[in-house]
């Protein structure tokens, strides 16, 4: 099921290249085709999902990849992987529809690398070997490499190199603890194997734990990402073409989350358990730090991916309060984020294709204009500061809810951010939608545009106002947890 | 059967503006073009609808002295220990809110649609009130308190939309922003007070919340106030409940929120949104009453605003910002009554002021309406025969707001200072009864101003007519509006019978205001209002209570600008440079590196034998 | 006989000469000359460990590296025609066309 | 022992058939034929040994040909057949007096077996200089470059010093223990008089010194390095891909059997100065690869670091506390990493000798490349992959490579080497990138595109096979080696 999956995307993903030499046109209308028919495999799966009497792994797969390591091509779906799986094709569907208009260049290569990465990013999702994992964490970057390389705006190259580079880093240290698991696993079970619930059956000594656990953690938190190792994604968001930063605030960040949630804490629970207090801090610095810089930028696509920040910093926080609620919220914040910021994203870049500016300074009073587009734009800023009713209030509330009773100091900090957020957030409608009109008036949003944002708009205030399906889906991985962590 | 009836009224209550708004939202949004007399028709029925479900309920409960109903209609999350619903409470108390809001609301409504009749985005304009309208309904009908926080913030949202209505100007969004941000500052304060009443109590359910804290948390006596959980939950509430209500250190915003449409401010930043703070409060009393350090807090804070906002009120030359002054300084009251343990006279205050300050908005609204958008009084005089029904308005409104006798706010204002006295707290006696002196003097220093004295600018509109028949209503409203309502008493198991009014008191409390009123006709007469002050010393006073006592000032220089210096100053994020520095270093080290290739073999050969010295010098010194 | 420990001494100062020619002199042909002492240390150094030890690697080893230096000499030379065609020099110092700068 | 030696015999014979045919007639495709011929039988020969007799081990005092050794000199006439495959096309076009290319190339492939299955000494020195001095004269092949007479020079000098040091080392090493063969030498020197008498062994240090500075020089490790951009921009092709796959690989073959077999890891001194060496070279290849803009220097400094790379697995072979078991790992490892790494290069030396001819490769400037994608995607399409198999990117061969690597790495726990490997690599990453980047780039596409040829065609598709076939499915070869090194 999830190889059918992963094999449509990567053969829509050719066929959109090929279809390049053929038709300019069609490469996007494959594309949209290839994500469409990505749900086919999981209709039986959504058709008698009952999260009432559902066991943890709803689909597992397992075939054998390379002997000599026992290291085996093993996929499987829980609640939560199903959930980022979801999202990451919605958001895709999303992200091809902003680059609609946008991609004139070479647009078969173009989706061919949307597509691939899509791909990467479930396989990761899915994959349950840590080999595999590893396999599918490094392949997403390079198509997003050369989509940001190429398509991007001015100052690509840099931002693409840094991005690929900060990833890299992380990756390679993570290897490192893959390895250092793999063999001290070895050591005292005398086989060697990548499984996942093999070596979450083995107990390290404390001190081997806390290095192997770093290694997971510091890959993760630079994807996710968190202050201080944040600095790759102003820059990779500033520069990407649109739908590339849909993908990757939408999907591609949550990457660093599920990391978190999949591996860091099952597997090194007591020595998560340890540096709690410290992540926690972090956390509620990156999201104060995101806030205060987000206030400060000028370029509206690097306020927004800063905002991004100071939000992933409460899935952090989500993730290291050790509670039902708190791990609940992260969730919640993954998928609320993903599409807040996917839209906000996707409305800068609808400004930047009419305006071809992104500089709040040369914005401002396009409500006289373009009065749908500031609408859409409005709400989305309105649901970024946390509105009640809304996807992002109802995660953060549960991240507080959730982190309050162990960390009361630390969970008031983070409060705090929601005042910064609101702040940040109200600069983006004040600079760009209120005030005298500096630009001559341009097209509103399109009946394709308005579909896609009103989509979104749904989805959001379905995750604010009836979060219970989600919650419950995602409840049986959280049980896991919370049996990991003996609480 | 009655169970199921009033739960689908309340269903209807709440629901019907919220359809209307999403309605009007996707018509806008498909570029579906509306005339305004449909825009309009919808958005008054479905608040005509709202209201008459209202009575209907009235008339449900008419017999019924004592209730309380409660009805959940959908689970919305639920997370181990955590849960929480849509359910709405009934009793008393919001009950009247109810009434206000949509009794009020609709008004309103009726008024804009003659008011706005000339704006280009009346669609727009309709959207947001209705969706005020029905947030505001949420707010005081919850029934636990997440809710009650998705309503808060709603009406918080609304207000900003709707202060920064007419976005083209600048001012008017950095208003909106401001209102917001403080009101921000509040709420996430009140929102820790959630968290941590939910950690202390294990619910969010207003009710059963209340009676595990009376239960929990014994009654320590007033000396004794430390700050214990209880102290600081209701703290953190009341620090939310400032921030809404416009109250000190919280209330430099309502002013600048007068850039909004004038009927906006009568429904919002007079009758409803800034009264929820005095709503939550009194919602909480069992909480509240639980610490007398918290209820000293709300007093103190009423009193001090109170002062502050009327004196403020006294100089100010725009007539929104006066009334803007006068509403702060009447929810002081309220604040004052709620931290006297007065709660129903402050709800009860809280009704009559709905009445007569929305009345005294629209009457300006009416005024500024037919005076081609002229705010400033001293551009206006002599109005009392140009303008009559407006007059009539202004005379009643200013009247019920003075507390003479016989106007809705005489009972109210009276009922609360009588409590003040059964409290025994003289001082807060004194307070407020200097502040009914002030109040009677700046409402009537404006009416003089505006509809006496010589003729300086002719109006040339008349009002709509729909403005007349809410100005009318309301009229009548704030003259007879004085009977407190039953049922208030019971929610706050108050004794109905009230104690019996001292001769001397009553005359003093009506006394007061009339001769404030004397005084100020004489300063009138004598052209002291419009005369520019001689000696700098007064002139420094004036500028400094004109400014509301130079609390904008205060903030600018304390928190705003420091904040934006901070935060310009690390624009380009430091963090960064760290990683820029690593690239740096390395491709100096590529340069140096590079250097060594020089082509030259003798070099290369000397390399080969210089490497296998070190290493042997290596080798033999380890 | 000799002692070992002056044939070492001596045969390491030679390769050290021989070195020293390769680092210092300019002239292609010298450089050459100077590795064929270098070689040349070096196999006496050999005949004289294999007598030491007294068996015959040492002397075959002495033989190849005749046979080295020989078939070197032979491509040295080569180069050396070469280079003395292309520039009418044998200065290695010319040689620098390829560099970083 | 015939048929152990069978391959030696038949391309030594070849080699005298190409010298007589020569004399005879000139005949470029007949002597380019003959030569690909008798690789050809000589590595179905050695492939027959491996497969067919299960622990095929012939030993004498000179030589010493077990499995793995067989195994990797199949590797090398494999290699060589492929370059001699592609001498035709690029010789043809250089017009030069070509037959005797043919020869030197079969005595330098003579050679680096011998290197690879010396035993001794006497063996080692042999086959080295057989290997250097043919190598001399392809390097300074042809006539007209004043670049290849250069660079001719400089090798020929600069490598009779180092075989000189290394004379030197081995004579007095032979002075000290007695004997030339690898195996003894450790034991004879422990036991003889001479050695224990002079304890102070500064001439023996000297010794070893001398001789890691030889194999160091041959292998390019810095800080003996400098000779081998010079070498690779000045040399021509063919002769640069041999110095770069070959020569490098027959000393590196003979490395692993040096520290498999005999105990020199318990020499410290070697230790430590290896691992310094291998430091130095990751680091500073990396460093002068960054901003190089020629890509055959840019290849040669990558060389240096990969070398650097390959010396973690020597130094593995080493153990100094194996958290696991797995001796067989290190040689493995170390193997793999060899074949992946050879594999590519001569792969990217292949293209670029494809792209020679064409003109817009001006003295291969990497700035030439530009815009290369977008009007010869096949070409750099595969040239890319090869670029990510160096830089170890997923589902390359050079991945798989680096996977091996860490693990042997963690395995015997050089945990300060590792840290080097990760910040090389990614300094490594950068200019992989760079030049991806530099494929990329939007250009107007060249009027004089000719479309490519079957053979171009076939040799691409053979690579990427290659390349790409053996990164995503590695566990045949893996079984293969892990058979081969255990038996």
């Amino acid at each position: 099921m999830l190889m059918e999956l992963i094999s449509i995307l990567l053969l829509g993903a050719l066929f959109a290249w090929i279809s390049e030499s053929l038709q300019l046109q069609l490469p996007k209308w494959i594309a949209i085709a290839t994500l469409l028919s990505a749900f086919y495999p999981l209709r039986q799966l959504l058709m008698e999902l009952d999260t009432g009497s559902m066991q943890v792994w709803l689909v597992n797969e397992s075939i054998e990849w390379i002997p000599r390591f026992n290291i085996r091509f093993h996929l499987a779906l829980d609640g939560l992987s199903l959930l980022l799986v979801l999202l990451t094709l919605l958001m895709g569907l999303i992200a091809v529809l902003a680059a609609w208009k946008e991609i004139s260049y070479k647009p078969g290569f173009f989706y061919f690398n949307l597509l691939c990465s899509l791909a990467g990013v479930i396989g990761g999702f899915c994959a349950l070997d840590l080999f595999l994992f590893f396999v599918f964490w490094e392949v997403m970057l390079v198509p997003m490499y050369l989509l940001i390389a190429v398509w991007g705006y001015e100052n690509r190259r840099y931002a693409a190199m840094k991005f690929f580079l900060f990833t890299q880093a992380g990756g390679l240290i993570m290897l490192l603890s893959i390895c250092a698991l793999v063999l001290l696993h070895y050591q005292n079970s005398g086989e060697i194997t990548f499984n996942y619930f093999a070596l979450m059956q083995h107990q390290l000594s404390d001190q081997a734990a806390f290095w192997v656990m770093l290694g997971f953690f510091i890959a993760f938190v630079i994807k996710l990402p968190i202050v201080p190792l944040h600095n790759w994604l102003p820059d990779a968001h500033t520069e990407a073409p649109t739908a590339v930063s849909v993908i990757l605030a939408a999907v591609l960040l949550k990457t660093g989350g599920y990391g978190l949630l999949r591996f860091v804490l099952p597997l090194f629970p007591e020595a998560s358990l340890e540096i709690a207090p410290v992540v926690m801090a972090i956390a509620a610095i990156s999201i104060i730090y995101g806030a205060l810089m987000a206030f400060s930028q000028q370029d509206l696509k690097r306020l927004v991916a800063y905002s991004s920040v100071s939000h992933m910093g409460f899935v952090l926080l989500g993730c290291y309060a050790f509670t039902a609620q708190a791990w609940q919220g992260a969730v919640l914040q993954m998928l609320a984020h993903g599409v807040s910021s996917a839209a906000l994203f996707a409305l800068v870049g609808a400004i930047q294709y009419r305006y071809h500016t992104r500089d709040l300074a040369q914005l401002g009073g396009l409500w006289q204009c373009i009065p749908k587009l500031s609408g859409m734009l409005l709400f989305f800023v309105v649901a970024s500061l946390g509105m009640p009713g809304l996807g992002n209030f109802v995660a953060e509330f549960l991240v507080l809810v959730g982190s309050f009773s162990t960390y009361p100091k630390l969970t008031i900090m983070a409060a705090t951010g929601l005042i910064l957020a609101a702040i940040y957030s109200l600069k983006i409608a004040h600079q760009t939608l209120f005030g005298t009109l500096k630009l001559q008036s341009s097209i509103d949003l399109d009946r394709r545009e308005v579909l896609m944002m009103l989509s979104m708009v749904l989805l959001l205030l379905w995750l604010g106002l009836h979060p219970q399906p989600i919650i419950d889906l995602a409840q049986q991985s959280i049980n896991q947890l919370l049996v990991g962590a003996r609480l | 059967m009655q169970q199921q009836y009033l739960s689908q009224l309340l269903l209807a209550v709440v629901l019907l503006p919220l359809l209307s708004a999403t309605l009007l939202l996707l018509v806008a949004l498909f570029s579906v073009n509306l005339k305004n007399l449909w825009v309009a028709t919808l958005a008054v029925a479905a608040i005509a609808g709202s209201a008459i479900c209202v009575v209907l309920i009235h008339l449900q409960l008419a017999d019924t002295v004592n209730f309380s109903f409660s009805y959940t209609y959908a689970n919305w999350l639920n997370v181990g220990s955590f849960s929480a619903a849509f359910g709405v409470y009934l009793d008393g108390l919001s009950l009247v809110m109810i009434s206000i809001v949509s009794g009020v609301g609709f008004l309103i409504h009726l008024y804009s649609v003659g008011f706005m009749a000339k704006d280009q985005d009346f669609q727009r304009f309709f959207i947001y009130l209705n969706l005020f309208v029905a947030a505001m309904l949420v707010l005081v009908l919850a029934d636990n308190l997440l809710m009650l926080f998705l309503g808060w913030e709603g009406v918080g949202l609304c207000s900003y939309l709707l202060i920064g209505f007419w976005h083209q100007k600048h001012a008017n969004s950095l208003a909106a922003n401001k209102a917001f941000i403080m009101t921000r500052i509040g709420d996430t304060a009140m929102a820790i007070a959630l968290l941590l009443l939910f950690i202390q109590l294990g619910t969010l359910d207003i009710q059963l919340l209340q009676q595990q804290a009376v239960q929990l948390w014994p009654l320590q006596n007033s000396q004794g106030a430390v700050l214990d959980s209880v102290t600081v939950c209701a703290l953190l509430l009341l620090a939310g409940a400032v921030g809404k209500s416009g109250q000190l250190p919280l209330q430099s915003w309502l002013p600048d929120a007068m850039a909004g449409p004038t009927p906006v401010s009568a429904l919002i930043h007079a009758a409803t949104m800034v009264t929820a703070g005095v709503y939550l409060v009194a919602r909480f009393h069992q909480l509240f009453s639980l610490s007398p350090l918290a209820m000293q807090a709300v007093a103190t804070i009423g009193a001090i605003t109170l002062i502050i906002a009327a004196t403020a009120a006294l100089v100010q030359r725009d007539v929104k910002r006066i009334l803007a002054y006068s509403t702060i300084s009447q929810i002081g009251y309220m604040f004052l009554a709620l931290g006297a343990g007065a709660y129903s006279a402050a709800v009860f205050h809280l009704m009559t002021h709905a009445f007569f300050k929305a009345l005294l908005f629209l009457a300006a609204g009416a005024l500024i309406y037919c005076m081609q958008h002229q705010h400033n009084i001293f551009r206006m005089g002599g109005l009392r025969s140009k303008l009559p029904l407006i007059c009539i308005c202004f005379f009643f409104g200013c009247a019920a707001l003075a507390a003479l006798p016989l106007m809705s706010g005489f009972f109210s204002k009276e009922l609360i200072l009588q409590k003040l006295l059964d409290k025994e707290m003289y001082g807060f006696w004194l307070v407020a009864l200097s502040g009914a002196f002030i109040t009677a003097f700046y409402s009537f220093r404006l009416f003089f101003v505006v509809f006496f004295g010589s003729t300086l600018q002719l109006p040339d509109a008349k009002p709509a007519t729909s403005m007349k028949i809410a100005l009318s209503v309301l009229v009548l409203l704030s003259i007879f509006g004085g009977i407190k309502p039953s049922g208030l008493a019971a929610v706050f198991s108050e004794s109905e019978l009230a104690s019996d009014h001292n001769l001397a008191i009553v005359l003093l409390t009506i006394a007061v205001p009339l001769s404030a009123i004397a005084v100020c006709w004489f300063v009138f007469k004598k052209q002291l209002f419009n005369r520019n002050i001689k000696s700098d010393k007064l002139r420094g006073l004036h500028n400094f209570l004109y400014s509301g006592w130079g609390f904008d000032q205060l903030y600018n220089s304390l928190f705003v600008r420091p904040f934006i210096k901070a935060t310009d100053s690390n624009k380009k994020d430091f963090i960064d440079s760290f990683y820029t520095g690593l690239s740096k270093l390395s491709q100096l080290s590529h340069h140096y590196l590079s250097t060594v290739q020089n082509g030259q073999l003798r070099w290369y050969s000397a390399s080969l034998v210089l490497f296998s010295i070190a290493a042997m010098t290596y080798l033999l010194t380890s | 006989m000799i002692p070992l420990e002056q044939v070492l001494f001596f045969s390491i100062a030679l390769f050290a000469i021989g070195v020293f020619g390769v680092l210092v002199r300019r002239n292609l042909l010298f450089i050459l000359i100077s590795i064929e002492i270098m070689l040349n240390a070096v196999a006496v150094l050999f005949v004289a460990a294999g007598n030491y030890h007294n068996n015959a690697d040492g002397q075959i080893m002495y033989l190849l590296i005749l046979t080295l230096a020989a078939s070197e000499v032979a491509v040295g030379l080569g180069l050396v025609i070469q280079m003395y065609r292309r520039t009418l020099s044998l200065d290695v110092d010319q040689l620098a066309s390829m560099n970083e700068q | 022992m015939i048929i152990a030696l069978l391959p030696w015999i038949i391309i030594s014979s070849t080699a005298l058939l190409v010298m007589l045919l020569t004399a005879i007639k000139r005949d470029h495709l007949y002597i380019s034929c003959i030569t690909s011929l008798g690789l050809f039988i000589a590595l179905l020969t050695q492939t027959a040994q491996i497969s067919l007799s299960e622990s095929m081990i012939y030993e004498n005092n000179l030589i010493s040909i077990n499995n793995t050794t067989a195994l990797l000199s199949a590797l090398l006439i494999l290699l060589a057949l492929v370059l001699s495959s592609l001498l035709y096309p690029w010789l043809k076009k250089l017009h030069e007096p070509s037959e005797e290319y043919y020869l030197l190339f079969l005595f330098a492939t003579q050679g680096a077996l011998v290197v690879a299955a010396s035993s001794h000494f006497g063996s080692f020195f042999l086959g080295l200089e057989l290997m250097s001095l043919s190598l001399v004269a392809m390097v300074a092949y042809v006539d007209k470059s004043s670049k290849a007479l250069e660079a001719g020079i400089k090798y020929f000098v600069l490598s009779a010093l180092a075989s000189a040091f290394m004379l030197m080392a081995i004579a007095i090493i032979y002075l000290y223990s007695g004997t030339l063969a690898f195996s003894e030498i450790l034991i004879q020197m422990s036991s003889s008089q001479l050695a224990v008498a002079s304890d102070n062994n500064i001439v023996l240090s000297a010794a070893i010194v001398l001789l890691l500075v030889g194999v160091a020089f041959k292998l390019s490790l810095a800080p003996c390095h400098l000779w081998v951009a010079d070498l690779f921009e000045g040399a021509p092709l063919a002769s640069a891909a041999f110095l770069a796959t070959l020569a490098k690989a027959a000393i590196f073959i003979l490395l692993i059997k040096l520290f498999e077999s005999t105990h020199w890891h318990q020499l410290n001194a070697v230790v430590s100065i290896v691992s310094m060496i291998a430091a130095a070279s990751m680091l500073i290849g990396n460093l002068l690869a960054l901003l190089q803009k020629n890509i055959l220097r840019l290849l040669a400094y990558s060389s240096i670091a990969h070398f650097g790379y390959l010396l973690l697995a020597i130094l593995a072979i080493a153990p100094s506390t194996p958290l696991s078991e797995q001796y067989s790992l290190s040689t493995e490892a170390a193997i793999f990493y060899l074949i992946a790494y050879l594999v590519t290069v001569l792969s990217i030396f292949a293209i670029l000798m494809l792209l020679a001819d064409s003109r817009q490769l001006q003295n291969f400037q990497i700035s030439s490349f530009k815009g290369l994608f977008w009007h010869n995607p096949a070409a750099a399409i595969v040239l890319a992959l090869l670029l990510l198999s160096l830089a170890g990117i997923p589902l390359t061969i050079g991945f798989v490579g680096k996977f091996y690597l860490t693990l042997v790495a963690v395995n015997s726990q050089l945990w300060w080497l590792l840290s080097v490997l990760i910040v090389s690599s990614i300094i490594g990453l950068f200019y992989y990138l760079r030049i991806i980047l530099c494929l990329l780039e939007k250009t107007q596409p060249l009027p004089n595109t000719k479309p490519a040829t079957v053979l171009n065609i076939t040799i691409l598709a053979l690579i990427s096979l290659a390349v790409i076939g053996l990164g995503v499915f590695p566990g045949q070869l893996a079984l293969l080696i892990q058979r081969i090194v255990i038996s």
